[in-house]
């Protein structure tokens, strides 16, 4: 391995932390613009014009607010809790293709940290420890609005993660990768798994919902019911983060859903344009930054129009709808791929 | 029972052995909007039991109703239910009328209902969209609320003040409407319904919304009426129960209008019998706006009703007259009277009992939702912890009604 | 009879109005769910309702009841008598003052022979009812649209005669907190002496 | 129902136990001995259909012998009729038998009349302070209690006789 | 009067020549902006604070929309209507779990003094329990009243020294309502 591959991995991965976490940062601004528009509102404009040094004043304001520390709190856990969060947050950028690969001086740079041949599987791993962060948390506030937030919030995660990875298993079985390269390069053009997949984007985008904790399914924190759920007892940076995480999650949900079936980077007749490989790429990776950001969007338009879900009701909906369903798109998708293939 | 630090933290040592936990909700957590406890005894996410402590802002205005005078009052019937603490006032002052043997002309009946049913209108906007953002939908709760803004408007051109409007005397009102508060009226009432419905779009029919309220902390109309319910929680068990039609008053029984009621009291019931009711208050005030008499907006009540200014200043019976009125020293009948009016919440009773002084001798108000409040333990029991919170706001406790 | 309440109407004007059945459309959420899209969405890009407070101001109403003022007479003498009706009639107990007999040389301050030398009014307890307002008989004290700030010292609330008497270059117009009938009365010129 | 016949139902059934009957006022008013009211309510609620407690308080008269009293106010919702049925106590021993029995609604009812008048109603199940502090002393809506916080420190009281 | 009822500025900021370092600055402008209120809403008052957080005056404007209904997460302890004296020592009390730094805005009347409230069970004035830093007057205050009490709040937050919530006088302060 030379220096310059490590150099360019070095510089790929801080490029995409900083652009995860300053993504996530506006996203907070966002999502207060967009509810006080939706609320025909205007939302922050004091700090700074349109209120674009917001999400800095919370940040700083966090960070030197004081440390609190419940006084029957485990320690070591209470710090764990958010810190587990946030990285996980982070770390699942590392698999999912940013853009095509750029050619300079005849190498080819590749915009996707790590491409790792079962990358889905990744994808769900990570995602799957998320939850441990906020379950320490809750666990280790001591307090029982936090323990019942954390409760809900492994619940949740487990009942939507089955729902979640069937559809994915569709998928999957279309491209006949577990790489999310791969997936990526079949959808070429305007060849959307979300045309072939209608029943399982929407399972996906429910569960992902889910797995965000995201209203309607934010019953870990659910305001009016556990005050704060399982950050109660957080102040300071470690409620920054564990705020953070929540955006840094939907960023990365939103973008897995853009990958998987929206194309990632593909845009419809990208190959009627005869531009240069290098340009196509940069256009590829700004369209999906755009449809990221619509799903940024979607999510938060979403938050403030819908209720939220009962507790009970979330579990129905998880195992008594969307599984089978899920199941059901699963099994239809393998006869149509089998059908198919004996033509 | 055994108090383990702050007093208000209770813990029962019998149930240390149980799989039970407890849960502090309230006094300030952000569904108690206003103030009071609830100790729920959970088995999970399951509530065992429930009990409740209130009096967190007992203000004694009992006791200070035997301090103030008659005119006084108004100022603590506003901060009774002050969601529409209009009616509070109207509803004095009709009970000091009826003391005193004064008939209201129509005019001010036409005024008062107008009033009234706006009132009502903002004490159940307020309550229903509370619901909706304590299901988790906020944004309804905002749209609504600019169609408040625009009664406090109103009031503020009537009155002077938007939510604790001391408004109307004994005898009529302090002032009468101008042609830009009968605009601003008839404005709102264009504009409201729109907004209704686009409120009632988002929730009333969305299955999210009903899952979470449909047979959520419901009681029969029989154990409802043990209970002492009134008011739009009574008529949601299916009991059509109301005061303006029962003892019709201020000539409520001019106008027809429907009385919702529901199935089995649940919350979706309460949500909708409150929603029906702003429509039917929609139509009342358009009625009433539409055949408002013409006439002067008070009545000759010389006990109480302050001599016009330009007498006071320029003629020396007005002034003593005014004096007199202001000290308090004018004759009062001795009696006692029971009067109720139908409130945002149910019946609002009056009790007065007059000595002939300056004050009443005993004024008791009857506070629906302090006497329907107690019923909550056995609504909730058996539900989950989100139930109790939607049939908390659904019930439209008010602290200040609920703790006198 | 029993405890069960009559099934049949009380009123006779009963409406049955929530229906619980959910038809096949609202079972599968997703329309209502879409239609509340909609509805959000056209709010997103409505003119926003929202007031700039501290750069925009609302009218507000001519008779809001805000902070009071003393008045003066055309003269620009006070015209509060120091009767007491006002402090009498406040259910918050927030006015005080102290009488004080007029003398000789100081015709030109005060309209009446007894005048309030002291005059106070604590601006926490106030509720603004209006009830002071009404109570006096001399036209003296009012309240205005003016709104009183919010203050860091508990102690710079009680408003003495400095802050409530309206200056003399500065007079507060309250003439539309007046019915029509006493604002006729003082045109007459042969009771001016009263008004 | 006609006022006539309740009164003379209730005459037939309580004779010896009515202080007085009393027209005049706005509703038909009782007063009964304090040993009979609950039986006088359950035979309202279950006989004449007075079906609904609208309300219970307290009231207190210093210069009568029976100082403390308990005014209930029921309402027949079918006829729309309403009766007022008040009781006396001593102030020695302000003992009442509960209504709980009958309405779950007097429950609180009957708490806040205790907080404020110190009534003791027998055989309540939850008889404990309701809106005051528990460790208050007194019963505050006696007549000789005062109102006022004693700690007020911003009212001057030399004026205009307060 | 008024000895007990706010936290004096810090020592030397209003003095000649003063002038706070970068951070302090920097840092006073960032919390300004971003104040989480505790909404303690009792009564009416808690009904004209749903209207200043409303579309028509919209507190989010100062970034203050987010409210934190645990103390843990907020700034600033906004008491709105009567506290009686039940409620007291839970005002104490939710002040106590506050983190540092904080702020009191005492909006109403009945907050502020008590009010029309002069009673046995109400207490006067919430500056019995907690130190108060801006009262706002009204009963209730208008939407602008509580955005210009939330706004000297902000000049106040601007304007502080990072450290002085560990001063000995603010201690003092803090010991004489008996919080450690």
């Amino acid at each position: 391995m030379d220096g310059t591959y490590i150099l360019y991995k070095f510089i790929l991965a801080s490029a995409i932390l900083l652009i995860s976490l300053l993504v996530a940062m506006y996203s907070t601004l966002l999502e207060r613009k967009v509810a006080a528009f939706f609320q025909d509102r205007l939302g922050p404009n004091r700090a700074g014009i349109f209120g674009i040094f917001q999400p800095l004043a919370d940040g700083l304001k966090l960070f030197f607010k004081e440390e609190f520390m419940p006084g029957d709190a485990d320690k070591f856990l209470y710090i764990l809790g958010p810190s587990l969060t946030m990285m996980i947050a982070l770390l699942t950028s590392a698999v999912i293709p940013w853009g095509n690969s750029l050619v300079i001086g005849g190498a080819e740079y590749s915009l996707q940290v790590a491409d790792v041949n079962v990358g889905v599987l990744y994808v769900f791993a990570i995602l799957s420890i998320g939850v441990y962060g906020i379950m320490i948390g809750g666990w280790a506030s001591n307090n029982k609005y936090a323990l019942i937030g954390a409760v809900r919030a492994a619940s949740q995660m487990i009942s939507y993660e089955l729902a979640m990875s069937m559809t994915i298993i569709a998928i999957v079985m279309m491209s006949g990768s577990l790489s999310l390269k791969d997936m990526v390069e079949q959808q070429h053009g305007m060849n959307w798994n979300v045309w072939y997949q209608p029943l399982g984007f929407l399972i996906f985008l429910v569960c992902a919902f889910a797995e965000c904790n995201r209203s309607p399914f934010d019953l870990p924190e659910c305001e009016t019911e556990l005050i704060g759920g399982y950050h109660t007892e957080y102040s300071s940076m470690k409620l920054g983060f564990y705020l953070f995480a929540e955006y840094i999650n939907m960023f990365i949900s939103s973008a897995m859903i853009a990958t998987l079936f929206f194309g990632g980077y593909n845009f419809p007749f990208m190959d009627d344009l005869h531009l240069s490989h290098n340009v196509i790429t940069i256009i590829g990776s700004l369209v999906f930054f755009v449809k990221i950001a619509f799903f940024v969007f979607f999510f938060m338009w979403v938050r403030w129009t819908l209720p939220r879900f009962r507790y009970d009701q979330l579990m129905r909906l998880g195992w008594k709808s969307l599984l089978p369903l899920a199941i059901v798109n699963m099994i239809i998708t393998g006869l149509v791929i089998m059908i198919k293939h004996h033509l | 029972m055994e108090h383990l630090g702050k007093e208000h933290i209770l813990v029962r040592p019998e149930d240390y052995d149980k799989n039970f936990s407890t849960l502090n909700l309230g006094p300030t957590h952000p569904a108690t909007h206003g103030i009071f406890q609830n100790i729920l005894t959970m088995n999970g996410e399951t509530i065992v039991d429930a009990e409740q402590t209130i009096g967190y802002i007992h203000r004694a205005f009992e006791k200070l109703a035997e301090r103030r005078a008659f005119y006084q009052i108004t100022t603590l019937t506003d901060r009774m239910n002050y969601c529409s603490s209009p009616i509070n006032n109207i509803g004095w002052q009709m009970t000091v009328e009826k003391l005193l043997g004064v008939q209201t002309s129509k005019r001010i009946d036409y005024m008062r209902i107008i009033i009234m049913e706006l009132s009502r209108i903002s004490d159940h906007l307020i309550c229903n969209s509370v619901i909706g953002v304590d299901s988790g939908a906020l944004t309804g709760f905002v749209y609504v609320f600019q169609e408040r803004e625009k009664i406090y408007e109103i009031y503020e051109e009537i009155c002077g003040a938007r939510l604790t409007t001391n408004l109307g005397r004994i005898g009529g009102f302090e002032r009468d409407f101008t042609p830009l508060v009968l605009n601003k009226i008839r404005e709102f009432i264009a504009n409201l319904p729109k907004v209704i419905k686009q409120f009632e779009n988002l929730l009333l029919r969305n299955r999210i919304f009903m899952d979470r309220t449909i047979n959520v902390g419901g009681i029969s109309a029989e154990r409802a009426l043990n209970y002492g319910f009134t008011g739009p929680c009574l008529r949601a068990a299916g009991v059509d129960y109301d005061v303006r039609i029962m003892n019709p008053y201020s000539s409520y029984n001019d106008f027809d209008f429907t009385i919702p009621v529901g199935t089995n009291g649940d919350t979706y019931d309460r949500f909708c019998v409150r929603q029906e009711e702003i429509w039917q208050s929609i139509k009342l005030v358009k009625n009433a706006l539409e055949n408002l008499p013409e006439g002067s907006y008070h009545m000759d009540v010389p006990e109480f009703y302050l001599p016009d200014k330009q007498e006071v200043y320029s003629k020396m019976e007005s002034l003593i007259w005014h004096f007199k009125i202001v000290m308090g020293e004018v004759e009062v009948p001795v009696g006692e009277v029971y009067h109720s009016v139908e409130g945002g919440n149910g019946e609002l009773g009056f009790y007065l009992v007059s000595d002939g002084g300056r004050t009443p001798y005993r004024l008791h108000f009857r506070r629906p939702c302090f006497v329907y409040y107690q019923a909550f333990p056995e609504m909730v029991k058996g539900s989950f912890l989100s139930d109790a919170i939607l049939t908390m706001s659904s019930m439209n406790v008010i602290a200040g009604e609920l703790d006198a | 009879m029993s405890d069960k309440p009559n099934i049949a109407s009380l009123s006779g004007r009963k409406k049955v109005v929530s229906n619980k059945k959910m038809t096949f459309m609202e079972m599968i959420y997703l329309p209502a769910i879409i239609g509340g899209f909609g509805i959000t969405l056209s709010h997103f890009f409505k003119k926003k309702v929202t007031l700039q407070y501290p750069e925009e101001t609302k009218p507000r109403s001519e008779i809001y009841r805000g902070m009071h003022v003393l008045k003066r007479d055309d003269e620009g003498r006070e015209r509060c008598t120091a009767c007491g009706l006002c402090a009498i009639s406040c259910p918050a107990e927030a006015i005080t003052m102290i009488a004080a007999e007029r003398k000789e040389e100081e015709m030109n301050l005060y309209r009446e022979e007894k005048y309030a030398s002291m005059y106070e009014i604590n601006m926490l307890r106030c509720i603004f009812c209006g009830l002071c307002e009404e109570a006096c008989p001399k036209e003296a004290i009012f309240l205005t649209d003016r709104i009183v700030s919010s203050d860091l010292h508990r102690g710079d609330f009680i408003y003495g005669k400095d802050l409530l008497v309206e200056p003399v270059d500065q007079r507060i117009d309250i003439s539309h907190r007046q019915t029509p009938e006493v604002l006729k009365f003082k045109l007459d010129k042969n009771q001016s002496h009263n008004s | 129902m006609e006022q006539q016949l309740i009164e003379d139902s209730l005459k037939e059934r309580f004779s010896n136990d009515i202080v007085s009957f009393d027209e005049s006022s706005d509703i038909l008013t009782v007063t009964v001995e304090k040993t009979v009211v609950v039986g006088l309510i359950k035979f309202l609620k279950e006989d004449l259909g007075f079906n609904f407690l609208t309300d219970l308080c307290g009231i207190h008269y210093p210069q009568q012998e029976l100082q403390l009293g308990v005014v209930y106010h029921l309402h027949n919702f079918l006829n729309n009729t309403r009766i007022r049925v008040k009781t006396f106590t001593s102030i020695d021993k302000p003992e009442i038998d509960t209504l709980t029995e009958i309405f779950s609604a007097a429950n609180w009812m009957e708490r806040e009349t205790y907080d404020f008048f110190g009534i003791i109603f027998t055989n309540h199940p939850n008889l404990i302070r309701i809106l005051n502090v528990e460790y208050l002393d007194y019963f505050p809506m006696r007549k000789e209690y005062p109102l006022e916080d004693q700690t007020r420190t911003d009212k001057d009281d030399r004026f205009f006789g307060r | 009067m008024s000895q007990y009822n706010r936290v004096d500025p810090p020592e030397g900021y209003s003095a000649p020549g003063f002038f706070a370092t970068t951070l302090d600055k920097v840092v006073g402008l960032a919390r300004k902006n971003s104040i989480w209120p505790l909404p303690f809403a009792t009564s009416c008052c808690g009904i004209e604070f749903m209207a200043t957080m409303g579309a028509n005056y919209d507190l989010a404007r100062f970034g203050s929309e987010r409210l934190s209904f645990s103390p843990r997460q907020a700034d600033l302890l906004m008491v709105m209507g009567t506290i009686a004296k039940k409620m007291g020592p839970i005002v104490n009390q939710v002040y106590e779990q506050m983190a540092e730094p904080r702020w009191v805005l005492a909006v109403g009347a009945c907050a502020s003094s008590g009010g029309i409230f002069d009673t046995y069970s109400v207490l006067q004035g919430i500056d019995k329990v907690v130190p108060v830093d801006v009262y706002v007057p009204g009963c209730p205050p208008r939407p602008e009243q509580i955005l210009d009490g939330f706004m000297k709040i902000q000049e106040l937050v601007g304007n502080e020294s990072l450290r002085r919530r560990y001063s000995p006088e603010y201690r003092e302060l803090l010991e004489k309502y008996g919080i450690k």
